[in-house]
C-alpha cells in the first residue's frame, strides 16, 4: 500500500474506512469479486450450452440458422457503441464534466434500449407467434420457419430456444437493471455530484455495463453463428 | 522476529473491566437492531436466527429419527417422512451449516480480528441479512405449504416432473439464500484484503481470517453456479421444458454436474470456518503459536481450490464416463490431505505448551476425535471401488453427519462457549458446560456410528421403511439422537441463564492473544476500537509467557 | 497502484471501439461466408479466439484493468478460469462416456459401453 | 434382534475384492483416530499447564513436510487399491447371462432373455456372470444389491449396465439406491441365486415369448416391415447384421449401431438418417413402452 494520499476527513468518506484511498480499492475490489460472481452466473450456463451443443450439435446448427444474424450483429454493435459511450461517461465524471457525464449516459442508455427494442420487437414475438417457444406448444410455422418445421428432432431444437431464451433473458434483465443504475447516475450527475475524486459510481456502472457487453460477445457467436 | 515476539500491541491503557457502553446498551431501540450496520450486531442477528433454524432442522430430525424405530412405515406416511428428510436438510444446510460459523463468529470477529472498525461493506452486510431473512421467511412459507419431497439434491427428472411438492418455490428459496452467502463472502474477501491494520500482514492473521478468506472464495464463485442450476430446475418445473428432463431431451446427468460443482465445494464452506475456530481454541488453551502456522494457511487455500474438482465423486455410479470417475476419484484423495496436515498441526501444537482444559477446550477435542472419522470415512467414499457398494447407503449419511455435525458443529460450539464471553461480557457455569460437551460427545457417537454400520450393512439413505435386520442399529441410533437432542438443548440454558445471572467476564478471560481479546473490551465498544491498533507482532504471541489460571 | 484508477484519454476508448467493430466483422465473415472451411470444431475455436480478442480489449481498455492493481488483474481472470476447470471436467465426462476399461479382457460391443473403433480389436 | 449385524454377507466375486479393501481401510481409519486423539489427549495432559514453566514454540520442518507427503502417497496407493476393484467392475466379461431391468415408480421388472418376467425379483444361476441392461420409465432409480456389493443407476432414456457373479445360492436382498419419490422404501426385492440346474429347470418352466419373439410381432404389428422388410432396401435400410457395426449418416458422421441408437432411431428417427435415405419414418414415442423398445432390440439384435 502506498502511503496515504490524504488523511484529512473527506465529507464522502464512511466513517470505518481510514482513508479515501482505503475506500476506493475495497470498493474497486468488491465490484470486481461482483463481476467474477456474475462471471459464474453466466458460465455455468455457457457450460450448459457447450455440453448440449457437443451432443446435439445438428439441432443447434439448426436453431441457429433460424435466427436473423443480421439482427444480432446490429444489436453486437448498438452495444458496442453504448460501451464506448458509457467508458466515455467515466472519462467525462473523471474530468468532472457532469454536462457531458449526463449526456453519455443518455446515449448508453438509448442504444441500450434500441437493443432491447429489437430483442423485444423483431426477435422473441415472432417466435413465440410462430412456435418457436418451447413448452407444450412448441411447434414451429412451416411459413416462417421452414428449416425448424422441418427438422425432425423437435426436442433437442426446444434444447436450444430453451437456453436462448434464459440466456438472452438473463443478459436482458441486467440490461434492465443497468437501466435504473443509469438513470440514478443520470439524476446525480444532473447534480453535479461527480468530480475527478467523485466518480466511482460511474466507473464501477461502466465495469457492470462492460460485462453485459462482454456476455454479449459471446452470446452472439454462440447462438447466431453456428457453423 | 523473536524481538518483535515479544512486544505488545501499542493500544492505549484502559480500565477493561468496567465498559460502561458498549454494543450492546448504546442503542435500545429495536429499530437501532433492524437497521444497525454493525458488524457486531448482525453477527448477533444471525446467531440467533440459525439458532432458531438449527432448532426447526433439528425437530425434522427428530421426528423422522422417531420413525426408523421401526422398520414398518407405521407413524408417518412415506409423503411426510420424505419431506421431513428433505426439509432437515435444506433447512440444516442453507440455513444453519453455511452461514452459521461465517455469518456469526466471522461477522462479529473478523473486523476485530484484523483491526477494522468494520467490515468493508456495512450496508451490504445487513442486506446479505435481509436477504436471508427473506430466503428464510420463503423456506418456511414453503414448509406450510407442504414442503419439498425431492431430497435437497432436487435431482431431475424427479424434482422437474414427478415430485408432489412446490419445487419452484423451493428452488426460488435456494437461490436467494445463495445470495446471501454471495454478499457475505465478498464483503470479507475486501475486508480480509483492504481493512487491515496497519502492521497486520498477511502471515500475521490468526488463521480463522485464513479459514474464511478460502471459504469465502468458494462462496463467491460456487454459489452463482448453483443458483442458475437450481433456478433452471425451477424454471424447468412451472415451464414443462425438458433441460435435465430425458423424456423431453435433456441430460439429468448434467443437472448434477452443474450441482455438485457447487454443492461440493459447499461442504468446505460448511467445515472450513469450523477449522478456523479450532485453530483459534487450539493455540489459545495450549498456550502455545499453532505448530506449521504456513501449513494450515495454505491448506485452507489448497482445500479451496481442490475443492472445485472433485465433485464428481458424488457420481461415481450416477452414469458418468469411467474414465472421468477415475480422474475424480484421483482427486478427491488428493484434497484428504490438506485436512489431514491440518490436524497433525493442531495435535503438534499441544507440544512443550501449557494446556488448559477448559469448556472450548473440550469440544476442541471432541472435534478433532470427530472430524479425524468423518474424514477417514471419506476415504472409503472417495475410493472408486468401495464407493460403488456404499454410496447413497447409510454410510454416506454418517460420514457427512460426523464432518458436518462432529465437525462443524463441535467447532461451532467451541467458538460459541469461546467467544460467549467477549459477544455478551458475561462468563456461563463451566460445570453445566463440560457435561453438555460430554453429553453431545456421547450423543453423537451413539447417533452416527449405527449409521455407518448401517450403510455397511447396506441400508440406502431415504427409506421410509427398512429391512427388519436393521432394526437393532436404527434403535441404537435414534437413542443416541435423543441424547444429542438433550446435549444441544442445554448451552440454550445456561448459555441465556448467563446472559442475566452470569458474572462479568473481563475483557479477556481466557488469556488469550489477539487484537479480538487485547485491545477492545468485552462487550466489545460499538467502534471496537477507541484507536486503530498498531500491529508489531504475530499472532498466537504465547510463546515464552508463563500464563496464568483462569 | 494509486486509489484512483488513470484517466483513460478518449483517443483510447476509440481506437478500443473500432477494434471491436473489425472484429466483429471477422466473426461474422468467418462464420457467414465460409471464408475457411476447416469442420465444426475449427468454426467454433476461431469464433471463441475473436470473441477472447473482444474481451481482451474490453477488459484493458474499457474496463481499465490494463491500470488496475495486480488484484484487480488476478480477479479479472479467476472467473473464467474456474469456468475453464468446470468445463474441462464437464468434457472429461461427456467425450469419454463411451471408453472401456483398460483391463477389457472381452471387447463386448452389444453394451452402451462399447469400445470406439480403433481402440480395441475385435 | 440382540444381535447386531457387522458383517454383511457376501455373495459374489466383488464382495471377495471389495472387502478386504474396507476392512484394511476401515482398520486404518480406526488407528488413526484414536492415535490422533490418544496423542492430543497425552500432549495435553503431559504439557498441562504448570505454575512457572514457559510454553516454547517448536516448528520443524521435516516434520512438515513427511506428515505432508506421507498421506498424499498412502492416498494414491488407496486410490489405486480402489480403482483396480473399479475397472473390475467396469469390465464386462463375455458369456453373460444378459438379462434386461426395466425401474419404474416403484417396481422393477425383469425380463430373462426367454422371455420370463419377474416384478422386484431376480432369479439367476450360481457362478455365472449375469449382465444387466437397464433403463427407467421415469425418473433415476438404483438397482443395489448389497450381498453382491454392486449398485448402479438407472437413468431413463438411456442403457446402463452392470454385471456379477454370484458365488453361493441363497436369497439376497435387493433395494433401489437412488431417492425416486414417494414410496422409493418399497421398491425393494429380492435375488434368489439358484444352483445352475435348478435355474435352468426354474427358467424352463414357463412358456411364454421370448423377447426376441415379442419383438418380431410388435414388428410385425406396428408396420416396421413395410419399409424394414428383407431384402428389400428401397425405402429403409437393411436390419439383417446391422447390430454392432458402423452406420455412416446423411450429415457424413458416423456410429455403432447399439441399444441406444436403436432406442433414438423408434424415439426421434430424424436424429440419424443412414445416408442414402430420406426421412420417412414416424415416431413411435407414445405408442411403444420401454419393454416394447427392449424386445425389438432384442429382436434386432437376433437378426445378426
Amino acid at each position: 500500500m502506498s502511503s496515504a494520499v490524504t488523511d484529512e476527513k473527506n465529507e464522502f468518506l464512511s466513517a470505518h474506512f481510514q482513508n479515501e484511498e482505503q475506500e476506493t480499492e475495497a470498493c474497486t475490489l468488491g465490484m470486481w469479486l461482483f463481476l467474477a460472481q456474475e462471471v459464474m452466473f453466466f458460465g455455468a450456463m455457457f457450460c450448459a450450452y457447450a455440453v448440449y451443443r457437443w451432443m446435439y450439435f445438428d439441432a443447434f446448427l439448426a436453431g441457429s440458422q433460424s435466427l436473423n444474424w443480421v439482427l444480432g450483429g446490429a444489436n453486437t454493435v448498438f452495444l458496442l457503441l453504448s460501451s464506448f459511450t458509457a467508458a466515455m461517461a467515466v472519462h467525462s465524471a473523471q474530468t468532472g464534466n457532469n454536462r457531458k457525464v449526463a449526456r453519455f449516459l443518455w446515449a448508453t442508455l438509448v442504444l441500450g434500449a434500441i437493443f432491447l427494442f429489437i430483442k423485444w420487437t423483431y426477435e422473441w414475438p415472432p417466435k413465440i407467434q410462430y412456435g418457436v417457444f418451447p413448452g407444450m406448444n412448441f411447434n414451429p410455422d412451416a411459413h416462417h420457419y421452414p428449416g425448424l418445421a422441418a427438422f425432425a428432432d423437435k426436442g433437442h431444437l426446444q434444447l436450444f430456444f430453451w437456453l436462448y431464451f434464459v440466456m438472452t433473458g438473463m443478459h436482458a434483465l441486467h440490461m434492465v437493471i443497468g437501466f435504473g443504475v443509469i438513470l440514478w447516475l443520470i439524476w446525480m450527475a444532473n447534480h453535479n455530484h461527480f468530480g475527478p475524486r467523485r466518480y466511482l459510481q460511474v466507473e464501477f456502472f461502466g465495469l457492470y455495463w462492460h460485462f453485459v457487453d462482454i456476455v454479449w460477445v459471446f452470446l452472439f457467436p454462440m447462438y447466431y453463428l453456428v457453423t | 522476529m523473536a524481538n518483535e515476539s515479544t512486544q505488545h500491541h501499542d493500544i492505549p491503557e484502559r480500565d477493561y473491566h468496567a465498559p460502561k457502553s458498549n454494543y450492546l446498551n448504546w442503542q435500545h431501540t429495536v429499530s437501532s437492531w433492524l437497521l444497525t450496520v454493525d458488524h457486531k450486531r448482525i453477527g448477533v442477528m444471525y446467531l440467533i436466527a440459525i439458532s432458531v433454524f438449527f432448532m426447526v432442522g433439528g425437530i425434522f430430525a427428530g421426528l423422522f429419527r422417531l420413525e426408523l424405530l421401526t422398520p414398518e412405515g407405521d407413524y408417518l406416511q412415506s409423503d411426510t417422512y420424505n419431506r421431513f428428510f428433505t426439509l432437515h436438510a435444506v433447512v440444516m444446510i442453507f440455513f444453519f451449516l453455511i452461514p452459521s460459523v461465517p455469518a456469526t463468529f466471522g461477522n462479529f470477529f473478523i473486523p476485530l480480528m484484523i483491526g477494522a472498525k468494520d467490515v468493508a461493506f456495512p450496508k451490504l452486510n445487513l442486506l446479505s441479512w435481509y436477504i436471508y431473512m427473506i430466503a428464510g421467511v420463503m423456506g418456511v412459507t414453503l414448509i406450510s405449504l407442504g414442503g419439498l419431497d425431492t431430497g435437497w439434491t432436487v435431482y431431475a427428472p424427479l424434482s422437474t416432473t414427478y415430485a408432489n411438492t412446490n419445487v419452484f418455490l423451493a428452488t426460488i428459496t435456494i437461490f436467494v439464500s445463495g445470495f446471501s452467502s454471495i454478499l457475505t463472502g465478498l464483503n470479507f474477501i475486501v475486508t480480509i484484503h483492504k481493512m487491515r491494520a496497519p502492521g497486520m500482514t498477511w502471515f500475521r492473521l490468526p488463521l480463522f481470517v485464513w479459514a474464511h478468506y478460502a471459504t469465502s472464495v468458494i462462496q463467491v464463485l460456487g454459489t452463482p453456479v448453483v443458483a442458475i442450476s437450481v433456478l433452471l430446475i425451477g424454471i424447468e418445473r412451472i415451464w414443462g421444458v425438458g433441460i435435465f428432463d430425458p423424456a423431453l431431451g435433456g441430460d439429468p446427468i448434467l443437472f448434477q454436474h452443474m450441482f455438485w460443482f457447487y454443492s461440493h465445494p459447499a461442504v468446505y464452506i460448511m467445515i472450513l470456518p469450523g477449522m478456523g475456530v479450532i485453530s483459534e481454541v487450539i493455540a489459545c488453551f495450549a498456550r502455545n503459536r499453532v505448530f506449521g502456522y504456513e501449513f494450515i494457511a495454505f491448506s485452507s487455500i489448497a482445500i479451496a481450490i481442490i475443492g472445485f474438482l472433485v465433485w464428481g465423486h458424488h457420481m461415481y455410479v450416477s452414469g458418468q464416463s469411467m474414465y472421468a470417475g477415475f480422474v475424480f476419484s484421483l482427486l478427491t484423495m488428493l484434497v484428504a490431505v490438506p485436512s489431514a496436515i491440518k490436524i497433525f498441526n493442531w495435535t503438534a501444537t499441544l507440544y512443550q505448551g501449557n494446556v488448559v482444559w477448559d469448556t472450548p477446550m473440550l469440544y476442541a477435542v471432541g472435534f478433532l476425535g470427530l472430524f479425524a472419522v468423518g474424514g477417514g470415512t471419506g476415504l472409503f467414499l472417495g475410493v472408486i471401488g468401495l464407493d460403488v457398494p456404499l454410496h447413497d447407503t447409510y454410510f454416506v449419511v454418517g460420514h457427512f453427519h460426523y464432518v458436518m455435525v462432529g465437525g462443524m458443529v463441535m467447532a461451532y460450539l467451541a467458538g460459541l462457549h469461546f467467544y460467549w464471553p467477549k459477544i455478551t461480557g458475561k462468563a456461563y457455569p463451566r460445570l453445566m458446560a463440560n457435561i453438555a460437551a460430554i453429553i453431545i460427545f456421547v450423543g453423537f457417537n451413539f447417533t452416527f456410528f449405527p449409521q455407518l454400520v448401517l450403510g455397511w450393512m447396506g441400508m440406502p439413505r431415504r427409506y421410509h421403511s427398512y429391512h427388519p435386520d436393521f432394526q437393532i442399529l436404527n434403535i441404537l441410533s435414534t437413542t443416541g439422537a435423543t441424547v444429542l437432542g438433550i446435549g444441544f438443548i442445554l448451552p440454550v440454558f445456561y448459555l441465556l441463564w448467563s446472559l442475566v445471572y452470569g458474572k462479568d467476564a473481563g475483557s479477556n478471560p481466557w488469556g488469550a492473544r489477539g487484537l479480538e481479546w487485547e485491545a477492545c473490551t468485552s462487550p466489545p465498544d460499538p467502534h471496537n476500537f477507541h484507536e486503530i491498533p498498531v500491529v508489531t507482532k504475530e499472532c498466537y504471541s504465547y510463546t515464552g509467557e508463563e500464563t496464568v489460571s483462569v | 497502484m494509486s486509489g484512483h484508477s488513470q484517466v483513460v484519454q478518449p483517443a483510447v476508448y476509440v481506437r478500443t471501439l473500432l477494434m471491436l467493430m473489425v472484429l466483429m466483422t471477422a466473426t461474422i465473415v468467418a462464420a457467414k461466408w465460409h471464408v475457411m472451411h476447416l469442420g465444426i470444431v475449427w468454426n467454433l475455436i476461431i469464433a471463441l479466439a475473436i470473441a477472447g480478442c473482444k474481451v481482451y480489449f474490453i477488459m484493458t481498455n474499457f474496463m481499465h484493468v490494463k491500470h488496475g492493481s495486480p488484484l484487480v488483474k488476478v480477479l479479472a481472470l479467476i472467473g473464467f478460469s474456474f469456468l475453464v476447470i468446470m468445463f474441462l471436467l464437464f468434457f472429461n465426462d461427456y467425450t469419454t462416456r463411451e471408453w472401456h476399461s483398460p483391463f477389457n479382457h472381452a471387447a463386448n460391443p452389444t453394451a452402451s459401453q462399447y469400445v470406439p473403433p480403433g481402440q480395441v480389436g475385435h | 434382534m440382540f444381535n447386531i449385524p457387522l458383517i454383511p454377507e457376501h455373495a459374489s466375486t466383488f464382495a471377495a475384492k471389495v472387502d478386504p479393501l474396507f476392512w484394511f481401510l476401515t482398520i486404518f481409519v480406526a488407528i488413526f483416530c484414536v492415535a490422533i486423539t490418544a496423542i492430543f489427549i497425552y500432549l495435553g495432559l503431559r504439557y498441562k499447564q504448570t505454575p512457572g514453566r514457559k510454553s516454547e514454540h517448536y516448528e520443524n520442518m521435516a516434520l512438515e513436510l513427511t506428515w505432508s507427503v506421507i498421506p498424499a502417497i498412502i492416498a494414491i496407493g488407496i486410490f489405486w487399491w480402489g480403482t483396480v476393484i473399479y475397472f473390475e467392475y467396469a469390465n464386462m466379461p463375455e458369456d453373460t447371462y444378459d438379462v434386461s431391468v426395466v425401474g419404474k415408480q416403484w417396481m422393477w421388472k425383469v425380463q430373462h432373455p426367454n422371455g420370463k418376467t419377474e416384478v422386484n425379483h431376480l432369479t439367476m444361476p450360481v457362478g455365472q456372470a449375469v449382465k444387466l441392461t437397464m433403463t427407467s420409465q421415469d425418473v433415476l432409480h438404483d438397482f443395489y444389491i448389497p450381498a453382491f456389493r454392486v449398485k448402479q443407476d438407472v437413468i431413463p432414456a438411456r442403457y446402463t449396465t452392470m454385471w456379477f457373479e454370484a458365488t453361493k445360492t441363497g436369497e439376497f436382498p435387493l433395494f433401489c439406491a437412488e431417492y425416486c419419490g414417494t414410496e422409493h422404501s418399497t421398491m425393494v426385492g429380492g435375488v434368489t441365486v439358484l444352483p445352475q440346474a435348478e435355474f435352468t429347470a426354474w427358467l424352463g418352466g414357463e412358456t411364454g415369448m421370448t423377447p426376441v419373439e415379442a419383438g418380431a410381432a410388435l414388428f410385425q404389428q406396428m408396420g416396421c416391415v413395410t419399409c424394414h422388410a428383407q431384402g428389400d432396401a428401397s425405402r429403409g435400410p437393411q436390419l439383417n447384421g446391422k447390430f454392432g457395426t458402423e452406420e455412416t449418416f446423411t450429415d457424413g458422421s458416423t456410429a455403432t449401431i447399439d441399444e441406444e441408437y436403436i432406442r433414438e432411431s423408434i424415439m426421434t428417427p430424424g436424429m440419424k438418417i443412414v445416408q442414402g435415405y430420406a426421412p420417412l419414418m414416424p415416431t413411435f414415442a407414445s405408442q411403444l413402452s420401454e419393454d416394447d423398445i427392449n424386445n425389438l432390440i432384442a429382436y434386432i439384435k437376433s437378426l445378426s
